[in-house]
C-alpha cells in the first residue's frame, strides 16, 4: 500500500493515464461514428431529422458534461441496459463527443463551397458519389486540425467519469491524495501527465490547420 | 479510394458491436434471492477511496473492510460477488437504476433516505469527531463559533454540523471525506468533522504532528446500513439475518479489527 | 434534329419570376452565345438546362433527355451535357489528372487506364498535357478553366454549357480559354455560352441570343444581330461594348 | 419494472437549487470578467509585445489548455497552501475558472486581432487617425464580429464548466444538486432538475448574446447562436 508520494505513486498514476487513454480512444471511436452520422444527416437529411438533431445538440451542449455523463450512464441503467463500467463510461462520454464532433464535422462539410457540389452534380455524380469523392475528402482535410484539437478536450474531459466509479488519471490522483495527503506533488504530477498527452496533440492540431489544396469557403 | 467503404464498414461494425453489447448486457437487476441465485452473482456497490476502510494498490485494485464484507455477503448467498466502486455522488443512482443489487457504502439510515430505499440493520458504525489543530481550544461546541468547518458533502456530518446552530459557523462542503480532511491539513478550514478512525489513520500515516482529534466534544456515533431497492423485501430480510449472524459469530468484528485496527465503535450494534 | 429544345420554361426564385416563358431551339453542332445584363436570366437558363435549377413550367429536351417541372432523369442527362462554371470549381484535393478521370471512372465505370487515356487526350486538346500531376492551386486561372473544360470533355458530352467562363479571369488569360473554346466549336461541338465577350460571341457563335427581363428579347445570326440590332434594349446594351 | 419518478422530495428542496443557480451565476460572472481581462492582456501582449512576452504568455496558454480544469482547481486550492498561499474555496474556484478562460480567450481574441487585414489598419492611419482611434473605430467591431461565435461559445462553456467547482466548494448549482441527492437519494430526479436549470440559463445567455450581437453589429443576421459556428475557431474553444 502506498503511504507517501514516491516512485510507486507515479506508477499508479501512469496506470491511471493508461485508462484515460483507452477510454479517450473508445469515446472517440464510438462518438466519432455517431458524429459522422449526425453531421451527414444534419447537412443532407430531411428537414424533421435535421431539426431533431439540431435540437438534441443544442440541449446537450447546454448541459454540463458532469450531468450529461451522470444522466446517460445511469439513464441507460434505468431503461434496463447494463454495461461494464468501461463501456458505460465510453458510451456516456460518446454522447458528449457526438454532439460536439458532429457539430464540428457539420461545419467542415458546410465549409466546402456549394460550387463543389454543383460541379460534381454537373458531372453526373450521384449524391453519394459527390459526398464520397468530392466533399468528404475535402471536409476530412479541413477537419483534421479541429478534430485533433477536440481530442485534447476528450482526454481532459474523461476526468469526469470518476463520478461513476471509473479510476482514470484524475480519479487515480484523488485516490492517491487520499492516501498520501500530498496534493501538491500528486496533482502536479497528474497535470504533468495530462500535459504530456495533450500538448503534442494541440501542437499537431495547429500544424494541421494550414492544409494545402483545401480552403474553406468564406 | 477505399477509405469510404472502410469507414462504412467500421461504422457498421461499431453499430453492430454496440447493439450486441446491449443485448448481452441486459440481465443485471435482481430483486429476489431466487433471481440472484439464478444469475449466479450479486452486484454490490461499495464505497471506495477512504483509508483505512479500504486501500488501493498500485494496480488500482481495491481492498478493504467493505470489499471483504461484500465478498462475504456473496459467499453466504452462495453466489459470486461483483464489486462496483461507487462514491457519495453516485451510490444512490447506482442502486436506483439497477446497476447494483445492493449498496454497502457507509450510509446512515435517515428517515428521509429510507423513503427511497430499504435500509438494513447496521453492520458497523463510526464515531464522528471534530479534528483541528492542537493549539485550537475545543472544549465545547460554542468554541466553534465563527470558525470554518469542512464536511463531506451531503454526509451525516454535514447534516449534523449544519444542525447544531452554532453562531457564525461556516460549513464548507467537499466531495468526500479525504478532501474535507485535506482542507484542514492545507489550512483552508479551522476544523473538520470526520470519522475518528479515518482521522487517526491520516494523522498517524502522514505524521501530522500539529493536528489532533478533539475528544472533549463527542458528536455522536452513527451506524451504517446496507441498502436495497424498495421492493427487494426478501433480500432485505436476508441481509438483516446475515448481519445479525455475523455479529454474534464474531466475524464482523474480526473484519473491522483487521482493517480499521479497532473494534466496531459503540458496542453492540442496534437493530430496528 | 435539334440538339437542345427549350419550350416555354418558367422559373421562379420565391415570388420573383426570373425566366418568363423562354423558348430556344439549338441545332446539332451549333454554337449559340447568350448575352444580356446581369439579372436578365441568362445564367439561370443555362443552369436549368442541366437541372441545377428546377423549372416551374415548360420543358427542356437536351440530347434526347427531357426535363419538366417534375424534373427528369438528370443523371443520364448530365452524362451527355457538360458544364463549365465561371469559378472553375476544380476539385482542389485532386490532381489535374484525377479531376479529369473522376467522372468517367465513377459515373461511367470506365477502367483506370482507359480513363487516363481519355484524360491525356482531352488535356492535350486544351493544351495542358504536361500539367496532369499538378493541383489546382498550382495553376493560373486560365489553366484552371481549361482543366475544367477538359474535365467536362472527358465525359464526351453531346452538348457543352459555358457559364461566363472568362469573367473571373485577368484579361491576358481570357485569350487562352477563348482559343480552347474556339477549337471546340471548330471541332463541331454543340455549345451554349453565356458570355460578356461580345467580340468573341460575334466571331465564334453561329447565333446570338439577347435576353432581357427573363425573356428571349432578340436573336439572330451573330453578325446580323450585332450589326443591326432591332430593339432599343439591345442597342443600348451593345452600344458601349462596341467602342 | 418501470421506474417511478418522484419529484416531490426534490421540489421540497428547490430553493437550494435556485440558490445554487444564483451562486453559479455569481461565480461564473466573476470568472468571466477576470478571464476576459486576462484574455485581452494576453492577446495584446502576444501580438504587440516583445518576443519573450509572447513566449511567456504562450506557455501559460498551453499549460492551461492542455490540463483539465479539475486538476487546475485542485492544484490551486490544495497545492498553493504548500507554498504559503491560502485561498477560500470560492476564491480558488473563481481564480481557476478565470485562469482557464483567460488561456482560451487569449487565443480567441488574438485570432480576432490577427484576422483584421493590415490594409484596414493602414487605411485608418492614412486618414490621420491615431493608433488608438484605429483600434477603437476600425479594429474592434470587425474583430469582435469574427470571433463572436467562438467567444460566446467559450463563455457558455465557462458557465457549464463552473460545475467542476462543486468538487471543492458547496455553493454552486451542481453542488446543491449533489447535496439534495444525498439527502433524498432521488438521484435521477435531482440531476434532471439540475440539467433543466443549466439548460434554461444557457439558453437565456445565448439569447442575450444574440441580442448583444444584434446591437453591436447592426445586422439582420447576427452570428449564429450555435456553440461552434466558425470551424477555424473550433479547436480554440474548451475548458
Amino acid at each position: 500500500m502506498i503511504r507517501s508520494f514516491g516512485w510507486e505513486s507515479v506508477e499508479f498514476l501512469i496506470r491511471g493515464a493508461g485508462w484515460t487513454l483507452l477510454l479517450s480512444f473508445m469515446t472517440f471511436v464510438i462518438g466519432g461514428c455517431f458524429a459522422l452520422i449526425f453531421a451527414l444527416l444534419r447537412t443532407l437529411g430531411p428537414k424533421p431529422v435535421r431539426l431533431a438533431i439540431a435540437g438534441f445538440i443544442q440541449l446537450v451542449q447546454a448541459t454540463p458534461l458532469l450531468i450529461i455523463v451522470f444522466l446517460s450512464f445511469y439513464g441507460l441503467s434505468f431503461v434496463g441496459l447494463h454495461f461494464p463500467p468501461m463501456v458505460g463510461a465510453g458510451l456516456s462520454l460518446a454522447v458528449y463527443t457526438t454532439v460536439f464532433l458532429g457539430d464540428i464535422w457539420r461545419g467542415c462539410i458546410e465549409a466546402i463551397p456549394r460550387q463543389q457540389w454543383e460541379a460534381a452534380d454537373a458531372l453526373a455524380l450521384t449524391r453519394m458519389q459527390q459526398l464520397r469523392y468530392v466533399i468528404l475528402p475535402q471536409a476530412f482535410k479541413i477537419s483534421l486540425g479541429p478534430t485533433v484539437g477536440f481530442m485534447v478536450q476528450i482526454v481532459k474531459n474523461t476526468s469526469v467519469v470518476a463520478l461513476i466509479g471509473f479510476v482514470e488519471l484524475t480519479r487515480a490522483g484523488q485516490l492517491l491524495n487520499n492516501m498520501t495527503f500530498q496534493p501538491f506533488h500528486v496533482f502536479l504530477t497528474v497535470a504533468a501527465i495530462y500535459f504530456a498527452i495533450c500538448y503534442p496533440m494541440s501542437f499537431l492540431s495547429e500544424r494541421l490547420k494550414g492544409n494545402r489544396h483545401v480552403r474553406p469557403a468564406h | 479510394m477505399n477509405w469510404f467503404s472502410k469507414l462504412r464498414s467500421a461504422a457498421l461494425a461499431t453499430t453492430f458491436a454496440v447493439t450486441a453489447a446491449t443485448l448481452v448486457a441486459v440481465p443485471a437487476k435482481a430483486q429476489t434471492l431466487n433471481e440472484i441465485t439464478e444469475k449466479g452473482k450479486v452486484t454490490i456497490g461499495v464505497l471506495t477511496g477512504i483509508p483505512p476502510y479500504d486501500t488501493v494498490d498500485a494496480s488500482g485494485k481495491t481492498a478493504g473492510f467493505l470489499v471483504d464484507l461484500a465478498n462475504d455477503v456473496a459467499k453466504n448467498l452462495g453466489v459470486k460477488a461483483e464489486i462496483v466502486p461507487v462514491n457519495n455522488a453516485s451510490r444512490a443512482a447506482a442502486l436506483e437504476s439497477g446497476r447494483v443489487d445492493m449498496l454497502i457504502a457507509h450510509m446512515t439510515a435517515t428517515p428521509e433516505r429510507a423513503r427511497t430505499f430499504l435500509m438494513t440493520n447496521p453492520y458497523g458504525a463510526y464515531e464522528m469527531r471534530f479534528v483541528a489543530r492542537k493549539d485550537m481550544p475545543l472544549k465545547k461546541l460554542d468554541d466553534l463559533a465563527g470558525k470554518r468547518v469542512s464536511v463531506p458533502k451531503g454526509s451525516t456530518q454535514d447534516a449534523a454540523v449544519s444542525g447544531f446552530g452554532i453562531k457564525g459557523l461556516e460549513v464548507v462542503r467537499f466531495d468526500d471525506d479525504a478532501l474535507a480532511m485535506q482542507a484542514l491539513i492545507s489550512g483552508q478550514v479551522d476544523a473538520t468533522a470526520a470519522v475518528a478512525a479515518v482521522a487517526n489513520d491520516v494523522i498517524k500515516k502522514s505524521n501530522l504532528a500539529d493536528i489532533e482529534v478533539k475528544s472533549d466534544v463527542p458528536i455522536f456515533t452513527l451506524y451504517w446500513s446496507m441498502a436495497v431497492r424498495k421492493n427487494a423485501t426478501e433480500l432485505h430480510h436476508w441481509l438483516n439475518n446475515y448481519i445479525y449472524y455475523s455479529e454474534v459469530s464474531g466475524s464482523l468484528g474480526t473484519l473491522h479489527q483487521k482493517w480499521v485496527g479497532i473494534p466496531i465503535p459503540g458496542g453492540k450494534l442496534p437493530t430496528f | 434534329m435539334s440538339a437542345l429544345h427549350i419550350n416555354e420554361i418558367q422559373k421562379y426564385f420565391g415570388a420573383l419570376l426570373v425566366l418568363d416563358g423562354v423558348s430556344l431551339d439549338i441545332a446539332q453542332s451549333e454554337v449559340v452565345a447568350v448575352i444580356g445584363r446581369s439579372g436578365s436570366g441568362k445564367s439561370t437558363m443555362l443552369r436549368c438546362i442541366n437541372g441545377l435549377e428546377k423549372i416551374q413550367a415548360g420543358s427542356i429536351e437536351v440530347a434526347g433527355h427531357r426535363i419538366g417541372p417534375q424534373g427528369g432523369d438528370l443523371r443520364s442527362l448530365r452524362k451527355e451535357v457538360g458544364m463549365v462554371f465561371q469559378s472553375y470549381n476544380l476539385f482542389p484535393h485532386l490532381t489535374v489528372l484525377e479531376n479529369v478521370t473522376l467522372a468517367p471512372k465513377v459515373v461511367k465505370g470506365v477502367g483506370r487506364e482507359e480513363a487516363e487515356a481519355i484524360a491525356h487526350d482531352v488535356l492535350r486538346r486544351v493544351g495542358l498535357a504536361e500539367k496532369s500531376g499538378a493541383y489546382s492551386d498550382e495553376l493560373s486561372g486560365g489553366q484552371q478553366q481549361r482543366v475544367a473544360i477538359a474535365r467536362s470533355l472527358a465525359m464526351q458530352p453531346k452538348v457543352m454549357l459555358f457559364d461566363e467562363v472568362t469573367s473571373a479571369l485577368d484579361p491576358e488569360l481570357t485569350g487562352e480559354v477563348l482559343k480552347t473554346m474556339e477549337e471546340l466549336a471548330d471541332a463541331g461541338m454543340t455549345m451554349v455560352l453565356v458570355t460578356h465577350e461580345m467580340g468573341f460571341a460575334r466571331q465564334v457563335a453561329d447565333r446570338t441570343v439577347f435576353m432581357h427581363k427573363g425573356k428571349v428579347w432578340e436573336q439572330g445570326p451573330s453578325e446580323e444581330l450585332f450589326s443591326y440590332p432591332q430593339t432599343p434594349e439591345l442597342r443600348n446594351f451593345i452600344a458601349p461594348n462596341l467602342k | 419494472m418501470a421506474y417511478q419518478m418522484n419529484f416531490a422530495p426534490v421540489m421540497a428542496l428547490a430553493p437550494q437549487l435556485f440558490e445554487g443557480a444564483f451562486n453559479t451565476l455569481i461565480l461564473s460572472g466573476q470568472s468571466i470578467v477576470a478571464g476576459i481581462a486576462i484574455g485581452v492582456v494576453g492577446a495584446v501582449g502576444r501580438t504587440e509585445g516583445p518576443r519573450w512576452l509572447d513566449r511567456a504568455i504562450g506557455a501559460y496558454v498551453e499549460l492551461f489548455r492542455n490540463t483539465p480544469l479539475l486538476v487546475q482547481l485542485f492544484l490551486i486550492f490544495f497545492g498553493l497552501p504548500y507554498i504559503g498561499l491560502r485561498l477560500s474555496a470560492n476564491a480558488a474556484a473563481i481564480i481557476a475558472v478565470a485562469l482557464n478562460l483567460g488561456a482560451y480567450s487569449t487565443e480567441i481574441l488574438r485570432a480576432g486581432l490577427q484576422a483584421i487585414p493590415r490594409t484596414q489598419i493602414e487605411a485608418g492611419l492614412a486618414l490621420g487617425m491615431s493608433r488608438l482611434q484605429v483600434v477603437r473605430y476600425v479594429v474592434i467591431v470587425p474583430a469582435l464580429r469574427i470571433i463572436y461565435p467562438a467567444l460566446t461559445g467559450q463563455l457558455t462553456l465557462t458557465l457549464l464548466g463552473s460545475s467542476i467547482a462543486s468538487a471543492i466548494s458547496a455553493t454552486e448549482l451542481t453542488a446543491a444538486g449533489a447535496r439534495i441527492e444525498s439527502t433524498t437519494f432521488r438521484s435521477l430526479e435531482t440531476f434532471l432538475c439540475v440539467a433543466v436549470i443549466y439548460i434554461a440559463m444557457t439558453f437565456t445567455f445565448r439569447f442575450i448574446y444574440w441580442l448583444i450581437g444584434l446591437l453591436l453589429f447592426r445586422r439582420k443576421a447576427p452570428p449564429k447562436p450555435s456553440l461552434i459556428a466558425d470551424i477555424s475557431e473550433i479547436s480554440r474553444v474548451g475548458v
